[in-house]
């Protein structure tokens, strides 16, 4: 029996997302696993400082910020690992000398706070009306000590964990991996193990996503 | 103290173990045989042998490592660049220099945190003073010259409490001119000469009371304070352009005796210098002019 | 009319593109999936008193050293007796010219963090050997790895001098006295080594597109080659057990990530030898 | 003019000043109006609250350690607080530097809550000398439609009577923290709560408000800012800057001040009394506030 | 050949004319660079013969913009009074960092320049040849195109193409067919060097 | 039918030119979407478009925006449209201007404007004269009312001719209104209260479907005639 009434080792907890939950930002989103809440919201294309300003394409500011205490390292691989993934996804080269600033807020974490981050920063560009080439779905997955696979670990199964996995896949092809961020010791069939499980939860989010979007648009 | 937030923190705080109350192997100190000689046996005059060479950094223009006794010093020449804009004063007036000298945290006895202190402030403003007569910036106007120094090894002023800084000015800061001096020539910097860094130890002979010197003193010498029978109680650091044979830096402080005695402190400073420049630096030079061919 | 390095310098695009068309690297290594790395390990010849180890290492032009350095420190209240290794990536202005004298950027913070995730924890180490006196006083490893020359691909650089500083580490046998409450220990004494468990050796692989459209990877991507990348991975690999450490990448199609994992378990033997 | 804020156009700026002369606002509300408030407890762990002031947004968390005390005060804990303007509240947030206004809020709720010994730093001694407890606030502003420092201190409130610390016993000189489900984890003792008022005034001080919202803020000639509690003691009180403000003003303000006070605890206690967290223990703990008022 | 280091005294003012490498100080010339000595006669007679240290580095070093040295750089931003470019390349010679420049709307070309419409002449990611007019203000030198062989040297076209230009202020995208106008700079032939 | 970025829209076959609207973008082969939104399609099916909504600004050409002037400089003035970059309007781009008798418009003055020049490249311009007539057209300054901030979704809404809230709201009380596509609205009436009533409804109305307007425009009836 896992923690918060989790049968299955591969059961993602209830999801949750809103939309145009700011007033001030041009777009913004909340995405939850169970109890582990992030909020993002995204500002532009917006005026860009001379220092950062890219010719050909806008420029990403994305900033990652803790529930509590100050922010470290830690935060700073978070920002470098997110901007891969939303450069690939946003069409910045349709507002050039321009910035696109995705700010990230953990309003609850029990575990999973960066795949959250994702899928909510995803949203929020959704939601700004910002060009994309694809969604982004992430989710996290750890091996505990006698080796089984926990998908969408809480914080306690965190931190008895062997090896903890972050997939994120598009919705436009699941061949290739949007981005991947594990660590801990593991072998090649576990990390093969973890990635098709991954791709299989990403695809169930893809349509949670599907899902919110059509209630969010049909009603009108 | 603020808690650096942008580095892996480690614990609070931390300390060095002290030495064992018995020492398991005790070293003898060799009682130097000379009256005047010091612990290595070296001459009053005489230097320590000084280890140069160039084109260590490839991404920098020109680059140098300078080793002489413990302290290692890499330094690397950026340059000619745009000056920020918000340091331009008159553009017409030539081209400026920037300094920038760090100890790496393990450069010392105790880990050094990554904040910068107050030793290589000092460092940095001193190298400034040594380096800008060489050189004609005349030549580079609207550009800056940065010129970045990382001390790999410096044995351990930081380990002397009293006058740790002191101390660390001492035995630091005539490698990095020289260093410094080096990588400018490699980086094809127009000078009018290179210029080199020498440091002189002034002790107190106890009895006589009597002020003498040592030229090039090595950090044992100044830690233990009692060199050839002498007291240390001054320091000086003089940076010489030895073919004009111009001094273009001074650093004297402690009880250097009367004027006669500064002149020719400083003098013997300049010979020093002049001897490391024939010996070693010219070598330096020409070598890695020649390996570039 | 146009000199190769001036082409460089206005078209870094085309002209890696060029080179990579036909399987050829501008910097005369051959081929794409490069063996052996050209690996030279520097060993200042004077090992300082206190600290244990320090060696310069370049992996083609990145030159870095890390030295390890072993300090006495109360241990945390709910874990009394693990002791802690502290690595710190740094850049200084010294090893290239986009780094600047002001505090840490995100690179810096962002490959420290990296390091730090392959190295925490009992991945290495076991920490509890680390243990002077149970809650009372333990040893802390200050692992600092600084850049002298950097040219791309820093977290495989930073892991080659750390693995060669750590294993060449060597603790003085500290004593722990009630009565002072102090530790102490013999300056000149080199006995105890570490057992160090996993030797973590990282491989990073830069992502391309072919003429075709087809992904590929090269090996080692340097500075400059990253202006014609996608993304780039790195996998890190235990030198003994060949055990998986960290697989960190974007943009990359399934099967190419597991070429990759594959390269870098030959790669890791390949180095083990060193 | 901050950059990276949207200018307020004269005709916006002529409006507001001409509706208030009519007793108008903006938004339809009475010149001594809140905002209606809505304040949401993570139901995760203890001590977060999110509350939100009309349009205005704030997070606040209260974490707790153990630390070692400074010398000087052995048996005191710490209370440590930490505003942070998330770049998500306005365009003007920029990441690094702080604008004059995030400084002057920051400071406004270190004196409201610190300073004015809301807590009781004395109970989180465990032992004296060796071990005490610290307390850390972070407060994230995450929407800035105007009046941050009312949002951002009943955020603060709410999140400190919301927290739990785990009960600890002490033997000797070690000390066992019992998990959460074992022992029921204990509230921290808060002396009285503090509640910031902020009133604009436009027209040079004929014409007051209370809770300005962001365009407001943007047009008023200046602000005025009381923090009282619940027994109408004056916390702290702050006019910086702008237009003068006659005194029979000013005490008619503070009089307006501590009715609002009154009426605002009582929306925090229904807030805190919905969430369903042994409410036993909690209602006694905050009614002892409330008797004394009637 | 020998090497000579920075100091070595070559010989005295009076007897040579000292040029780039060497510096006169008092009445002696000496080496202010690394390199080989080298004197070239004086062909009109009663002139100094010049003497000069040249660098045996393959590169020379990095060299800056001076007045009147042809650069080469990309555009950056524009604006309807001037444009600004990133210097990259001075004579044939990269520079380790790039220096800002800009091309005032007046100095872009030398006839009807008060009907310049800038926006028709250079477009940000274009690749401008320009000559340096003056050491310009705090931030940027000055720069001109006001030359035939001076301007836009390579430009992408919107669909993303290298555009060839067609005539002094037109280029066409070989593969939409589309004409975009820029001031484009005489092609120059391939053998000659456009360096003075 | 919803539709998320990534999604391929199908081609139908009878059609060879297929004209891609907002939201869309065209990969290699097939059409690819870039915006959520509604997925439209023209009449005649040669014309494909995604409906969204966002709160930021792109300048289009030739759309009507609401600028707050920010800087004055002698050859026109700098405006804020609430996108990326601010927009220049020239001192000479009024009807009638001329090199004399300019326009004075102050700091902070609103002004009605179309976009005459909106390209990736460069900062948008602004001119206040209708190309096809050279009359202003209800362009140029905008004195007294309120202006408020909304989402783009609403202003198209505003602007559609069929927009049934207009034509209620008018009847009840008459009141002036200038719609800018940028996501600015500008209302003038009798007196204040008549305008922030108005703010409010217009407002909620992007909430309520056509059908239901006139029920909704009669709850504000009674706010909008009483005279205080």
């Amino acid at each position: 029996m896992r923690s918060n009434g989790r049968t299955d080792e591969h059961q993602l907890r209830p999801l949750s997302a809103s939309f145009g939950v700011l007033s001030r930002a041009d777009g913004s989103s909340r995405f939850g696993f169970g109890t582990t809440e992030v909020l993002a919201s995204v500002f532009g294309p917006k005026e860009v400082r001379i220092r950062d300003e890219k010719i050909d394409s806008a420029t990403l500011q994305i900033s990652v910020r803790p529930l509590n205490g100050l922010s470290g390292p830690l935060h700073r691989l978070a920002e470098r690992q997110l901007r891969d993934l939303i450069e690939a996804a946003v069409l910045a080269s349709i507002h050039p000398r321009s910035a696109i600033q995705v700010t990230i807020q953990v309003t609850g974490d029990d575990g999973c706070f960066m795949s959250a981050a994702v899928n909510a920063a995803s949203l929020a560009l959704l939601d700004a009306g910002v060009a994309q080439r694809h969604l982004l779905a992430s989710v996290t997955l750890a091996f505990d000590p006698n080796g089984t696979l926990l998908l969408d670990p809480s914080l306690k199964e965190l931190e008895t964990a062997k090896s903890v996995h972050t997939f994120t896949f598009s919705n436009s092809n699941d061949a290739v991996i949007a981005g991947v961020s594990s660590e801990g010791v593991y072998s090649q069939d576990e990390y093969k193990q973890a990635c098709t499980v991954a791709q299989q939860a990403c695809a169930t989010i893809h349509s949670f996503y599907r899902k919110t979007m059509e209630q969010k648009l049909a009603p009108q | 103290m603020a808690l650096d937030s942008k580095r892996i923190k480690g614990p609070e705080k931390s300390f060095v173990p002290l030495p064992l109350l018995v020492q398991s192997t005790p070293t003898p100190t060799p009682t130097s045989t000379k009256t005047k000689g010091r612990i290595d046996g070296r001459g009053t005059d005489e230097v320590r042998p000084l280890f140069a060479t160039t084109r260590l950094v490839r991404q920098a223009s020109g680059s140098a490592f300078v080793e002489v006794g413990g302290v290692k010093v890499v330094c690397a020449v950026y340059g000619p660049k745009p000056v920020p804009a918000s340091k331009v004063q008159d553009h017409h007036s030539g081209g400026r220099i920037s300094c920038d000298v760090r100890l790496s945290p393990f450069a010392a006895l105790k880990r050094k945190q990554f904040m910068k202190e107050p030793a290589e402030h000092s460092l940095s403003n001193n190298l400034h003073t040594a380096l800008l007569p060489s050189l004609l910036l005349a030549h580079l106007p609207k550009s800056q010259i940065d010129i970045h120094i990382q001390i790999l090894q410096a044995q351990n002023p930081t380990s002397i409490p009293p006058n740790a800084f002191v101390s660390s000015l001492s035995l630091l800061l005539a490698p990095c001119i020289t260093a410094a001096s080096l990588a400018l020539a490699d980086a094809q910097i127009e000078m009018m000469d290179s210029v080199v860094g020498c440091n002189l130890g002034i002790y107190r002979n106890p009895s006589t009371q009597k002020l003498f010197w040592m030229v090039d003193c090595t950090e044992e010498e100044i830690e233990t304070r009692s060199n050839g029978g002498g007291v240390w109680v001054g320091n000086c650091v003089v940076g010489v352009m030895p073919s004009i044979g111009k001094v273009t830096g001074l650093v004297m402080d402690g009880d250097i005796g009367d004027v006669g005695f500064v002149m020719e402190a400083v003098q013997v400073c300049v010979d020093a210098c002049a001897k490391i420049h024939e010996v070693v630096v010219k070598k330096a030079l020409i070598e890695s002019a020649q390996a570039k061919e | 009319m146009v000199n190769p390095d001036t082409f460089k310098k206005l078209h870094p695009q085309e002209f890696h593109r060029r080179f990579l068309g036909k399987g050829v690297r501008p910097d005369g290594r051959e081929g794409l999936m490069i063996d052996l790395l050209n690996l030279t390990l520097v060993t200042p010849n004077r090992i300082h008193r206190n600290c244990k180890r320090k060696c310069a290492r370049s992996n083609g032009w990145n030159t870095v050293i890390c030295g390890i350095k072993a300090e006495v420190a109360v241990p945390d209240t709910n874990h009394p007796t693990t002791g802690y290794l502290v690595p710190n990536v740094d850049f200084p202005p010294i090893c290239g010219s986009q780094f600047k004298p002001t505090a840490p950027g995100e690179f810096t913070q962002s490959v420290s963090e990296m390091v730090y995730r392959v190295v925490k924890g009992n991945n290495i180490l076991d920490l509890e050997t680390l243990c002077i006196e149970g809650g009372k006083a333990v040893w802390v490893l200050y692992a600092d790895i600084v850049f002298l020359n950097y040219e791309g691909n820093a977290v495989d650089a930073a892991l080659l001098a750390f693995t060669a500083a750590l294993k060449d580490t060597k603790l003085p046998v500290a004593v722990y006295s009630d009565v002072e409450g102090t530790v102490r220990a013999d300056a000149a004494d080199r006995s105890v080594s570490l057992d160090v468990k996993r030797v973590p050796f990282g491989a990073t692989f830069g992502i391309f597109e072919q003429d075709g459209g087809a992904k590929m990877a090269m090996a080692d991507p340097t500075d400059e080659e990253e202006a014609v990348l996608i993304s780039s991975v790195t996998v890190v690999v235990d030198g003994e057990s060949q055990e998986l450490m960290g697989t960190f990448g974007a943009q990359v199609p399934i099967d190419l990530m597991d070429q990759c994992i594959g390269q870098a378990k030959k790669r890791a033997t390949a180095i083990k030898k060193l | 003019m901050n950059t990276g804020e949207q200018p307020v156009s004269t005709s916006e700026r002529n409006f507001v000043t001409a509706a208030l002369r009519e007793g108008l606002r903006v938004d339809g509300r009475g010149a001594y109006e809140f905002r209606d408030l809505a304040i949401n407890l993570g139901d995760g762990g203890y001590g977060s609250a999110e509350v939100l002031l009309g349009k205005t947004r704030v997070l606040a968390n209260v974490a707790a350690e153990v630390v070692r005390p400074n010398a000087a005060n052995a048996t005191e804990g710490f209370v440590h607080f930490n505003t942070s303007f998330s770049p998500m509240a306005s365009p003007a947030f920029e990441q690094g530097r702080l604008t004059d206004e995030e400084v002057l809020i920051s400071r406004m709720l270190e004196k409201a809550l610190r300073r004015s010994r809301a807590i009781d730093t004395e109970g989180l001694c465990i032992i004296a000398g060796e071990k005490v407890w610290s307390i850390r606030i972070d407060i994230h502003v995450l929407d800035h439609e105007g009046n941050i420092l009312d949002c951002a201190c009943i955020a603060a409130i709410a999140a400190l009577l919301h927290f739990r610390r785990p009960d600890i016993t002490v033997e000797g000189d070690n000390v066992i923290i019992h998990d959460m489900d074992e022992r029921n984890p204990i509230p921290l003792s808060i002396h009285h709560i503090p509640i910031c008022i902020t009133f604009g005034f436009f027209d040079n001080g004929d014409r007051v408000l209370v809770d300005p919202t962001h365009l407001e803020e943007q047009v008023q000639d200046g602000n005025f800012i009381v923090v009282v509690n619940t027994h109408r003691e004056l916390c702290t009180m702050s006019k910086a800057g702008g237009a003068s403000l006659d005194v029979a003003r000013i005490i008619q303000c503070t009089e307006v001040a501590a009715a609002k006070a009154a009426e605002v605890t009582e929306l925090v206690r229904t807030a805190l009394s919905k969430v369903i967290i042994r409410i036993s223990i909690y209602c006694q703990h905050i009614n002892q506030f409330i008797t004394k008022v009637q | 050949m020998t090497v000579v280091t920075p100091g070595e005294r070559l010989g005295l003012a009076g007897e040579f004319f000292a040029s780039n490498g060497t510096v006169e100080v008092g009445d002696h010339i000496y080496a202010s660079i690394v390199g080989t000595v080298t004197t070239t006669k004086s062909t009109t007679s009663g002139e100094l013969d010049t003497i000069q240290v040249i660098p045996t580095k393959k590169t020379m070093k990095s060299s800056i913009p001076e007045v009147s040295s042809i650069v080469t750089g990309k555009v950056l931003r524009v604006n309807p009074r001037m444009a600004t470019l990133s210097i990259m390349v001075v004579g044939d010679q990269p520079c380790a960092d790039n220096f800002q420049g800009i091309i005032r709307v007046q100095d872009v070309r030398a006839t009807e320049r008060d009907k310049i419409q800038i926006y028709n002449c250079f477009r940000p990611g274009d690749i401008v040849r320009a000559e340096v007019i003056s050491l310009g203000d705090s931030r940027s030198y000055y720069l001109s195109t006001a030359k035939n062989e001076l301007g836009v040297i390579l430009a992408t076209s919107v669909a993303g193409h290298t555009m060839i230009p067609i005539s002094w202020e037109e280029m066409v995208c070989p593969k939409t067919k589309a004409v975009e106008n820029r001031k484009c700079a005489k092609p120059v032939a391939i053998g000659e060097s456009s360096t003075q | 039918m919803v539709v998320l970025p990534g999604d391929i829209v199908p081609i139908p076959e009878s059609e060879q030119t297929v004209r891609v609207g907002p939201g869309l973008r065209q990969d290699v082969a097939n059409i690819v979407v870039a915006k959520a939104g509604i997925l439209k399609q023209s009449v005649t099916g040669d014309r494909v478009w995604v409906e969204g909504n966002q709160r930021r600004y792109v300048p289009q050409l030739n759309e009507s925006v609401i600028g707050i002037v920010t800087a004055k400089h002698v050859e026109g003035f700098r405006v804020d449209i609430g996108g990326a970059h601010p927009a220049t309007l020239g001192a000479l781009a009024f009807e009638g201007a001329t090199k004399r008798n300019k326009p004075n418009l102050e700091i902070g003055a609103l002004v009605f404007a179309r976009v005459c020049l909106a390209n990736k490249d460069m900062d948008p311009e602004l001119d206040c004269v209708n190309p096809s007539n050279g009359k202003a057209d209800g362009f140029g300054e905008v004195k007294g009312g309120f202006m408020f901030k909304c989402s783009l979704g609403l202003c198209r809404s505003l602007l559609d001719p069929k927009n049934p809230f207009l034509q209620h709201l008018g009847a009840i009380c008459p009141f002036e209104m200038a719609v800018g596509m940028n996501g600015r609205v500008w209302v003038d009436a009798g007196t204040p209260k008549q305008i922030i009533v108005l703010v409010k409804a217009l407002l909620g109305s992007e909430a309520v479907p056509y059908s239901k307007a006139r029920t909704y425009v009669k709850e504000f009836k009674s706010d909008l005639t009483s005279v205080e």
